[in-house]
Parts: C-alpha cells; structure tokens; sequence
C-alpha cells in the first residue's frame, strides 16, 4: 500500500466510493472472446481501465525439446505490461514483478487446464497489458482462461478472478487503482466457481482474522459475477448474440 | 517468418504465376496498399495513440511524453526515440526474449523515417537548454502479423504522434514541474509517409502481404514527406534491384504515400 | 526441486498414507512446525545478521545498511530491499545463473511479509528528505535446502533486522556523512511472522519438509503482525483450496505464527 | 543529419569541399587483400580515414546445428567497431547500430555469394572498424567482398560500395564525416557492377525525386570506382604487384 | 596496493604486527570437515575474519553434454561472494574479479585432483564468502582441498595456501586487510607440501629479486601451517577428536 | 584454444623431444623471446596507440582519454582501465559474445602489471578533486593468435600509453571543458615489462608460441619495472611449478624484460 492522498475520499456517508460504485461492485467489465487472427484462441478484456490482450498457442512442440514432460503437457504464461500502459513508461524487459506475476497466474489456471490429455507439448498463454489500472492481475486471469477455451483447450472448469480489499476500514470489491494505493489492503483472488476451488489468491496490507474472512467471501463474490461474463463472451462468439 | 519451406516454394511459384497476369493473390493490383484503417486513441491513458490494421497486419502505437536528460550535444534539443516490439501472440514463430536483428532493424529504420522528416519540432520541447528536455517515446507492439510490419508501425507512430497531446512542465528548484493546463500537441512540421515494396522476380509490388513478404527476393521502404521529397529509405533482403527499379520505387513512394498521407490527416483532424 | 519422478510418486504414496492416520514423515503434528534455531550476529561485520535453522532447512540473512537515493515520490522514506539466493551447494538441482522464477517469488514474496506489516519505520530512515535516505537491504542465502525456504528466509531476514545496528549520517556538503558513536537500533514497530501450509490430498500441514514440498499439491504462505492480524499472504502451487480450507490456513497461521514470534523476540533480546 | 556547424563551408565557390574534393571526387581509398594469418580470407581497407579489416572463415561448420539449412550455406556477418575508433571511447558490447549495419551488409553481400554450392555450412564474415571517419558501411561492404574472394568463396560479382549525398544543396560523391554531420543527406549504395545490381541501399535526409535519381547515379560512378580498387587488390596478391 | 593510512602503525619497534602477530605468524585458523547435509562434501573456514563455506558435488555428469569430455572428468570451480560479505553492499551478479578468481583456484586444484579417473564427468566445487578480511583466495583454496576429500573425490595431494607479503619494508606472513591496503606486496601462494609444487601464484606490489625469494619461502612455510590444520579438519572428522 | 586433441599430443611429444636437444619447435633457444615489431600511432584519431607483432601474435592497443567521475574514496586519483579482446578473426576457435574466464583474466593481468608497476602517475590525473578526473583508458584488440597474449598485449597498452598525447580540461560551470593547445604526454614513472614463461615437462621457455602454447603443463607471467624489480605475477593452467623454477622464472623476467624495454623506450623516443 503506497502513500495516501489526504484529499480523497475513499467512501462517502452514504457508502459510495470515489469512482461512484458501492462497495459491492464490480467496475465495468467487458469480455470478448477471439479476435487475433495469428493466435489459436484469444480473449480480450476491458475491466475498469484496465485493457488486456491474450493469445494462445497450442498444444505444440516444445522447444529445447529436455523442458517438455513426457507424461503431461506443460502450461507456459507471460505476463507482459507494454512500456505505454502505465503512467511512468516502462521499461520493455520484463520485471520481476511481471515474472512473478506470470507465476502466479499459471499456477491459477494450471488446475483448470486438462494437460495430461497432451502430453509432451506446451500451450502458451500471452498476456499483453495495453492500459493498466489497478487489478491487472485478475483481469489478465479471466481473460486467460477464455482464451484458452477460445483455443478448444480442454477444461475442467473457468477460472474467474477479481479482488477484494479493504479502504475506508471497509471491506470492498474490485480495489481500483486510487483504492490500491491509498487503501488498507488489496486481495486478488480466481476461483473456479463450478469445482469451488480457490486457484490464484494474494494478500497486501493488514487485515483482522474476521475482516480476512470477509474479504475472501467479497473475492468469491466477485468472482461469479466475472463468470458469468466469460460464459456470455463464448457463448456470444460461438452461438452468436441472441442469448442475453 | 524468414525461413523458407516447401509450402513457401509452392506459394512463391502461385504468386510468381498470378503476377504475370498482372495479378496479386488478393486481388490488389501491383501499386495499391492494403486497406488501411487507423482507430486513434486507442489507449486514452497515454499521451497519443493509435492503433492500425494494414490488411490483416495490426499494430498499437503509444506515446509516452516525460521530461528527460537532453543527449550530450544536443541540449537545445527535445528527444524522440521509436521503438517496436512483436507481441509473441502476432505470430507463432515470435520468440520472447531480447529483439533480434529483424526488429531492431524494424525499429531503426520506423523511427529514421519520422526522424529524418523533421516531423516533430524537437527544438520546441526544450525545459531548460542543457539541463531538462521533453522526451516523446513512441512504442509500437505488434499485434498480428500479416507482412509488411514496417508501414504498419510508421503510421501508427505517426498517427499517435499527431494526435498527442503534451504536458507542459517548468523548471522549479532545478526540479522538471508540471504546468496544470498547459497541455498542447505536440509541435510538428510534416506528415512522414512509409511505403514498402517488394520485388518478386521482377516484380514491384506495394504493401506485400504475409505470403508475399515470405516469397519475395527483396524488398525497399522510401518515407516521403508532405512536399513529396523522399527523406529515408532502406533496402532489406537477400536480392538486389536494378538502377531502374530504384527509381520506379521512389515514384510510387511519392504517390502512393501522397494517398496515405490524406489518411493520416484525417485521423489528426479527428484528434482536435 | 519441482519436478516430479517415479521416487516422489512413491514417496507421496506414503506421506498420504501417513496422514490418513494423522501422522507425517517426521513424526510431527499437521500442525507442528519443525524445529527453529536462530543464531543471531553469524556475520559480526555485517550490520545485521542471523543464521536460520528450520529442520534441516538453513538460511543466513545478512543485513547491510547504507546511505542511498530515495525512490522517486517517496522522498520521505527509507528504502527497504529484500533478496534471497539459492546457493549452489544447498541442493544437488541448483543451478546457477540468474534467478528463475520460483527464486523471485520467494524474494518477493519474503520482502512483503516484512514491507506490509510495516515492520521497519521507513519514515525515521530518511537523512535529508528527497536527497538522501537510509537504505536496509537483507540478503537471504539459502546454505541448505529441506523445503520451506519461504518461512525460513522470512525468519533470517527478520531476525537479522530486529538486531541490526544502523549507523548515523547526516548531510555535509551535500555528501551523506557518517556521525561517528551514532548507532542504534533499526526503528522496528511490529514482528511479522510468515507461516507456510502445504496441501497434499486433503491434509494442509505446517512447514512442509523437501519431501512433503514435493509432494504438496498447493501451497499458502500467510504473514501475520504482533497484534495478530494477516498482513501478507501468497498461494502457490499448481492446485487449488477450498473457501474452508483458506480459513483455516488463516487460523493456523496465527496460531503457529504467536508461538515462532516469541522466538524472534528472544532473538531480538540476545541482540541488545 | 545532426546539427550544422555555422562557420564550416562545405563547399566554395569554386566546387571544392572542405576537404579540398571536388563534388565527384571519393577520399584517398587503398585496399590490400589477405594479410590476417588465421583467417581463411582477410581484406584490409582505409577509405579515407577509416581503417577496417575484414576476416572470413568458411565454408565450415554451423554451432548450433538447428542454425544450418540443409538446402543452402548461410552468410553471417558482423559489424563491430573497436572502443578507440570513435571520438567518444565506444561501449565494447555491440549498439543496436552495430546489429543493424551487420544485418544490412549481410544482405548487401548475400545476392553476390554462391552459398547454394555449400549446404549446412556458415560463412562467416568478421569486420573490425579501427578507425571510423563515416561512411564505414560501404567501406567496410567493400574489404567484405575482397575478403570473400580471398577466402575462395565462389562468387557471381564483387559487391563494391560508396556513399552519394547532399551538402551546400548539391549531389556529391563519397560523404565525409563533417558532410555526415552538417550536411543534408546521405546514402550509402552497394553495387554489383557486371550483374548491374544495387544491394545495399538507405538514406538519411531530404532530397526532391530529381536529387534522388542524381544521388543514386553519383553514388554508382563511384562504386565503380571502389571496383577497380578491389580488382587491383586480388591481383596485386594474387599476380603480383606488376599489374598496376 | 591502495592508498596508505599514514597514521596505522603496520610494524612495530618489536616488530609486532597491527594486530598483534609477529612477522612470521598467521591469523587465527579454523577449518572444519563437513557440515553441509546436500552437498557431497563440504568444509568451513574461518581464517581471521575471513568465513568461507565451500560444498563439492561430484563426480556426477555434465549438462550441457558437449562440456564433457571423454578423456578425462572435468574441475569446474565457482568463487562467489555474498552481498554481505564485504563493507559496501556487493551487487550479486558475478563481478570479473569473482570469474578471475574461480578460475585462478580451478588451476590450483587441478594438479591436486585425479580426474583421469571419472571421464564424461564434472566434479563441481562452489565457494561462498559469507565474510571477506583479505586473503579470501587462499582460505577458499585451503577449504576447496578439504572439502574434495570429504567428497571423497581421489587426490595426490591437499593444497594448502596462505599468503606472504610485504609491509614496512619486510617480508611477513598472511598479510591481513589492513596490511593489503596499506602494505607494499601481497603474494598468495598454493602449494602441495608432500609434492612440493606450487599450483597458485600471484603477486601485486613491488619486490627486489631477494625479496621475491623471500617471500615465497614464508608463503610456503605458511602452507604447510595451514595443511597441518588441514588434515586435523579431516582426522577430526573421520577419527573423532581424540587425535590433536 | 586449450582444447587437447591427437594432433596436440603428437605435437607436444615432438616439442618434448626438441626441448630434450635444447631445441624449439620455432628454432629459438628456451630463453628467447619471438621477434618484436612495435608500430606506435597505428590509430591516429585515438589519443595513443600501437600495433605490436610478437611472432605470428599480432595485437593492437587504442588508447583513449577523457573526463571521467572517479573512483569513491579515490577522488585525487585519475582513472586507468584496460580491457582486451580477441577480435573474432584471430583464431578459428573465437567466439563473439561476452568474454569468457580466459579473456577475463587477460585483461586483468594486462592491467595489473601496469598498474601495479605504477607506471601512470595517476595523481597528476586530476581535474577537481573528488569531482572530475582524467580517465586513460587503454583498449587491446587481438588482431591474430600464435600464442602468449599476455606478453603482447601487455607491450601494446605499454608502448600506447608511453607514447599518448592526453588533452588537458579545466573545470568551467562545474563542467571539465577542454583547454585549447594543452597537450601533453600521459605521466609515466616507469616502463613494466611482461614477461611469460611456460612450462612443458620440466622445461621453461620464455614466450610460448601457439603450439607451445597448446602443450604446456603451467604457465607463469611476470611483470618488472624500470629497476629490475618485479611489480606483478600470474601463475596460469593446470599444473605447478617448483619453488627452484619459480626463482629460475624471477631471473628469466628480469633478464628478458631489460631488452625488452630498451624496445619500448625506442618506441617512446620515436613518438616525441
């Protein structure tokens, strides 16, 4: 959690926080499942102003040959921030931020993945953050995982992801960017709301043991509603509009 | 995207075929670009963007404008530096890691093409001479690769260039300041247009597709600038082009850019 | 030490059968961590330093302090960096080089542990604001491997904080300089306890040795302060847990982290 | 083009340059042909006040195997300036520039060399700048071709190399480097004289499409000035100096 | 030789050293066999306040394979030093002096080490510095031998090291930091007492042809000081303490 | 280049063989350096420099000197570095990339001896005490291998440095800027000299060519300076030395380097 910025307030007598939500609300989220012509699969995700890209590769030959496992299929994920997508340009060389970041999504979505069904091969996940605004994380997840059955990767389920966090001393849903750096704590959580599991889940900032229970209730929460989404954006490329 | 298959040897040998009628494998005829669409703004949190679809080539330009060091030398000065990157999604056979020699090249000569065009006034994004300048940092990503990358990146750069907006800063306590409202864009002179072509046998074609780029024998990109003078080039591939060729590339870099440019105008003026 | 042979199939046969009759390899409770050796002052000419023994897990910390360039906005603070290393001989698999991903994690995760429960009062580091802060920077190096590096690299660095001296410096011709006699303790306000789980079938056990880390399905490192509260937490691994199961590492972690807390306190005691 | 020097007169009122050339007139150029002792074919070039040495070795084996191609040799080139060739000591790791030029040689190179003949193997070409005074890239294409053809590698033609450009609003031949700074253009061209093919082709700065055809012109009277200079040098080794 | 304090006294009127010692005396020496439980052999060294842990793993094969060699096993030799383990914090990646070093120890146990006897394999020595007081080449050289043998790795001999040096103008033993700062030569030597042989020499600083001798005699009575201890780390291991 | 093969053992017998009749391959006697040819200002534009042939070994040294910040705790001394290479084309087996350990060391050595010798009187290198100082910077390029680098590399950088011009700068707003007409010649007090002898069964030559190079057990590298005393010393590869031979190779360096330096003050006395 950065310094706070005195003026702002982070909620309001009435429990409106600074970007007009209450405190149960997702910001704006849009899915769209395809659109790169190169990719296997691909997704794209607004959620807030945060704009991510993901294509997928695969299953395919793994090269150097000695990193591919003869009795599954590996799972590889990079997590890339374009040197525009944030307010400082950033450098192109990926960070360690962005290497741990890549960690944790993969190991989020690999529960989800049936990779044993391929093995010796590789699917590639590529995550490109165009703009980024707090919750990058969680997005470039969601947005991972209708790539990836984008791609006709089988599945054992979504991986929906959001994050909770707490400001104001109250616990909310989806921290924004201003909530990230003047608030109390920030927990991304992705979840797979058919097997109940909880797959990718971080905590910064201080939390009571009761407000750390709510909080992952919140995540859970937010969660679903991502999911629903993400089956919306398939069903809309595959069946078409007409299911609302 | 360089290596040469026996599927490529078979699409060469089509290619070469329809070009001898006249023809391309899309239809164009031998001068005409792709169709060119430029959506700006595209990442409203940078100071300028756009993002570009040539054919089925697509790329994200951002600009980012921050106060920097000046370079040694150059102290009266503002900087400008273009760079381009493939996402590994643009195409499977895009390898992460450091950029190779294809994309440095990409990059140097996109940025040359703006550059030598004088496009952008850099001796108005001057802080304090010596001490502080602006810098404009124009990165383009690469988002799907269809041929052509070099045309794709030089008018998404310019796109976002000319939509742009700067901050203003002063100096406070030797310290780069931001002016509260005194954004403007950013002072250019010229529109820079970037034109490809290829030579597949002795064929000149305008904006190769993927196909072609991987069948032809060489290829040349010539920036013009608004008063149809040519202010870069640079020829790439393992083939060479007569005297004459060089001179019938400069005439279609003057007209078709002439036709670009309109576009690009259109999409500054849609920046206002 | 991920990967995974006919042997660790094996092993993990046992370790379940094990746990099925609430037994672990080691013959420790679910619950139990293993045994905590901290020597503290292991490196006399660093500021700071402690030498950890979790089982047969051993890490040093070493803490250096130094003046150094405060981070851009952040003029009003010290700098705290955290790092950790595998070295070579504490496990046959190491390679070295420069650091893979799982290293990474580990550092990062470490240094949140300690950055997010505000352990170190960065705002009492600072020598002249915007000009000249203290910086505390703990190297973690792994000597032994035996799982769980994550609690103990957090315990070295924590202990070697909690007994570090700071010198004193203070702004001479624009130079930080050294005051000489004006040493004292690292300004600490709490002592954040960082507790691992591993979950391996349906069984989450504490401080999971090298054989129960191989085996482990999915992993939860949580970082509890002095007043009890979780102030970091890291799931890894590459499956996942229930909403119960995250409750209750949550309860294990400030059960198990009250008690490995009273053990840094005593370190800290030995260090006055 | 960089910033102009305003008390330098590039070119007076009787046609002279700033280094006393007239506007079609290369800088003193020697090229000697072998000399390195370990290098299968090696080429010494001064062009003015560059200094450059080129050393080939090949055909011969490619390290890693995946590199070669079973259906032709490859040409790899390297372009690398020495610290002390630059008035600003030079950082030993190869610039972006470097890599560029290596590239833009090698394909300058490439139509000229008969790597069909040799499958699986690499040729490699090794050039060193020791001094550098502009215009090392056509300099340096220029000992490249010499060097190849020491080293026996069987070739279609020589490729010879020389800048045109524009300085005082005229076309001259062979840029210097005070005519590289202050000057309004410059374009390097690599030629194949009997194959009457241009290889190496880029420009920097602005010229009308009459100036364009007269630079290209310029520049390939002067590559074939670099052509009798490099036939000179093979046989001045090869027949002895007799020939002159 | 760095700058000198005008005000440290390196040698006394009873010729007592800065700290203590005579001219002939070494610093306080420990050396313990073993210790580490992954490594296959290990040894800790504190030589003054130098601590050093060095770990052997071997023989075992070679990744890359083209690294083996078929004639014989192959030495590979890390030196390395913690951030810690010097005043200024030391940046971890490997500095030059680091490689110099790795490879300068690497030639001094090769004589000593019958690698003939396991062709195709490596035998890995890794060296870390935990705390630095000069003469860190020599310790870690004292511990690599012993930490070989604990591997059980055959050799012909230990190499023993210390070093000699130069400071008020005499020739002393085991110069300290102090003494390598302010003094005048610093001279490590490793030596194989039973087969006489000098395997590491380096000198930096100035001697006379007569001081040069000199000073490699007292290197090499400190050598056999510190194999005496050498082998008590091993006795005491293998033997238990009785013998001392 | 230290790769064995069957060729290199048959050479090596057939060397041994020689050296038994007290005969080299090359027909020079044991102690007997290879023929010496030093070309100074071989590289105009630089501030210094040499071309030094020593057999078949061929080497070239540019030196370049300009303001630099110095070292920390050494702001009243100037600046020396020297680096070296083997350009690609030296050898067959050269790579290109970052230098590997042998490289390393040779630059090191090469420095060292020069250092070491205190050849450069650095004090006289300052422009402002503690802010800006003169940095000589001293770059050997191998131009062909047969052998022995160390010796000529280190007669390169030596004979590039005697015979240096370095400008002279004054600092003017805190900026060194550079004095019109205030040439001079780089301080030196004395002239070192390298010396290398290997070792090939029980025999010692003095500046091993490529084969002997190839063959030889251990290697030793001393450096003297101008009063025959020795400044710097390297003992390389495999194999080691008897206390006997490293005395012999102390009086071999003196011996060798005193004409070898007589050289060297030529070359100094030709560039006045």
């Amino acid at each position: 959690m950065g310094g706070r910025d005195a003026t702002l307030v982070l909620l309001d007598e009435n429990g409106i926080r600074c970007d007009g939500r209450k405190v149960d609300e997702p910001r704006r989220i849009m899915i769209k499942a395809g659109g790169l012509k190169n990719a296997d699969g691909s997704a794209y995700i607004e959620f807030g102003d945060n704009k991510i890209l993901v294509g997928v590769f695969g299953p395919r030959d793994v090269h150097p040959k000695h990193m591919s496992n003869t009795d599954t299929g590996i799972l590889r994920v990079r997590y890339h921030m374009e040197p525009f997508s944030v307010t400082e340009r950033k450098n192109p060389a990926p960070s360690r931020r962005e290497i741990e970041i890549s960690k944790v999504i993969k190991e989020a979505l690999e529960p989800a993945v049936m990779l044993e069904k391929f093995p010796r091969t590789a699917v590639d996940v590529y995550i490109e953050v165009l703009q980024a605004d707090g919750g990058t994380r969680c997005a470039a997840l969601s947005a991972a995982s209708v790539a990836l059955a984008d791609a006709g990767i089988p599945m054992r389920d979504m991986v929906a992801a959001c994050a909770a966090g707490k400001a104001a001393d109250t616990i909310i849903l989806d921290v924004n960017n201003e909530e990230d750096q003047a608030g109390q704590a920030d927990m991304p959580i992705g979840y797979m709301p058919s097997l109940e599991k909880i797959t990718l889940l971080q905590l910064d900032g201080v939390l009571t043991p009761a407000e750390y229970k709510k909080c992952v209730e919140t995540g859970i929460h937010g969660c679903k509603i991502v999911y629903e989404l993400q089956k919306k954006a398939l069903t809309d490329k595959y069946f078409g509009n007409g299911e609302k | 995207m360089a290596s040469t298959s026996v599927i490529d040897e078979l699409k060469k040998s089509q290619i070469l075929e329809l070009l001898e009628q006249g023809k391309r494998v899309d239809g164009r005829t031998l001068d005409e670009p792709r169709k060119l669409i430029i959506e700006i703004n595209a990442i409203p949190k940078a100071n300028g963007s756009a993002r570009v679809r040539l054919g089925d080539t697509e790329v994200i330009c951002g600009v980012k404008i921050q106060p920097d060091r000046p370079f040694p030398d150059m102290g009266d000065k503002g900087i400008f530096i273009c760079t381009a990157e493939l996402l590994p999604f643009s195409h499977p056979s895009v390898e992460t890691g450091p950029p190779g020699p294809d994309v440095i090249e990409l990059a140097r000569v996109v940025d040359r093409g703006i550059r030598e065009s004088h496009m952008i006034d850099l001796t108005q994004l001057v802080i304090q001479k010596n001490k502080s300048v602006v810098g404009v940092f124009a990165d383009n990503v690469v988002v799907d690769y269809d041929g052509n990358l070099f045309d794709a990146c030089a008018y998404a750069a310019t796109a976002a260039i000319l939509t742009a907006k700067t901050p203003k800063w002063e100096m406070k306590d030797d310290v780069p300041t931001l002016v509260e409202g005194g954004e403007s864009h950013v002072p250019t002179t010229t529109i820079p247009v970037s034109v490809t072509m290829g030579k597949i046998g002795n064929y000149i074609v305008v904006d190769p597709n993927g196909d072609e780029w991987a069948s032809m024998d060489a290829r040349i990109t010539i920036t013009t600038d608004s008063n149809g003078n040519i202010c870069a080039l640079q020829k790439g591939g393992n083939g060479g082009f007569t005297f004459d060729e060089v001179i019938k590339c400069g005439e279609l870099s003057v007209k078709v850019g002439s036709k670009v440019r309109e576009m690009l105008k259109q999409a500054k003026e849609r920046g206002q």
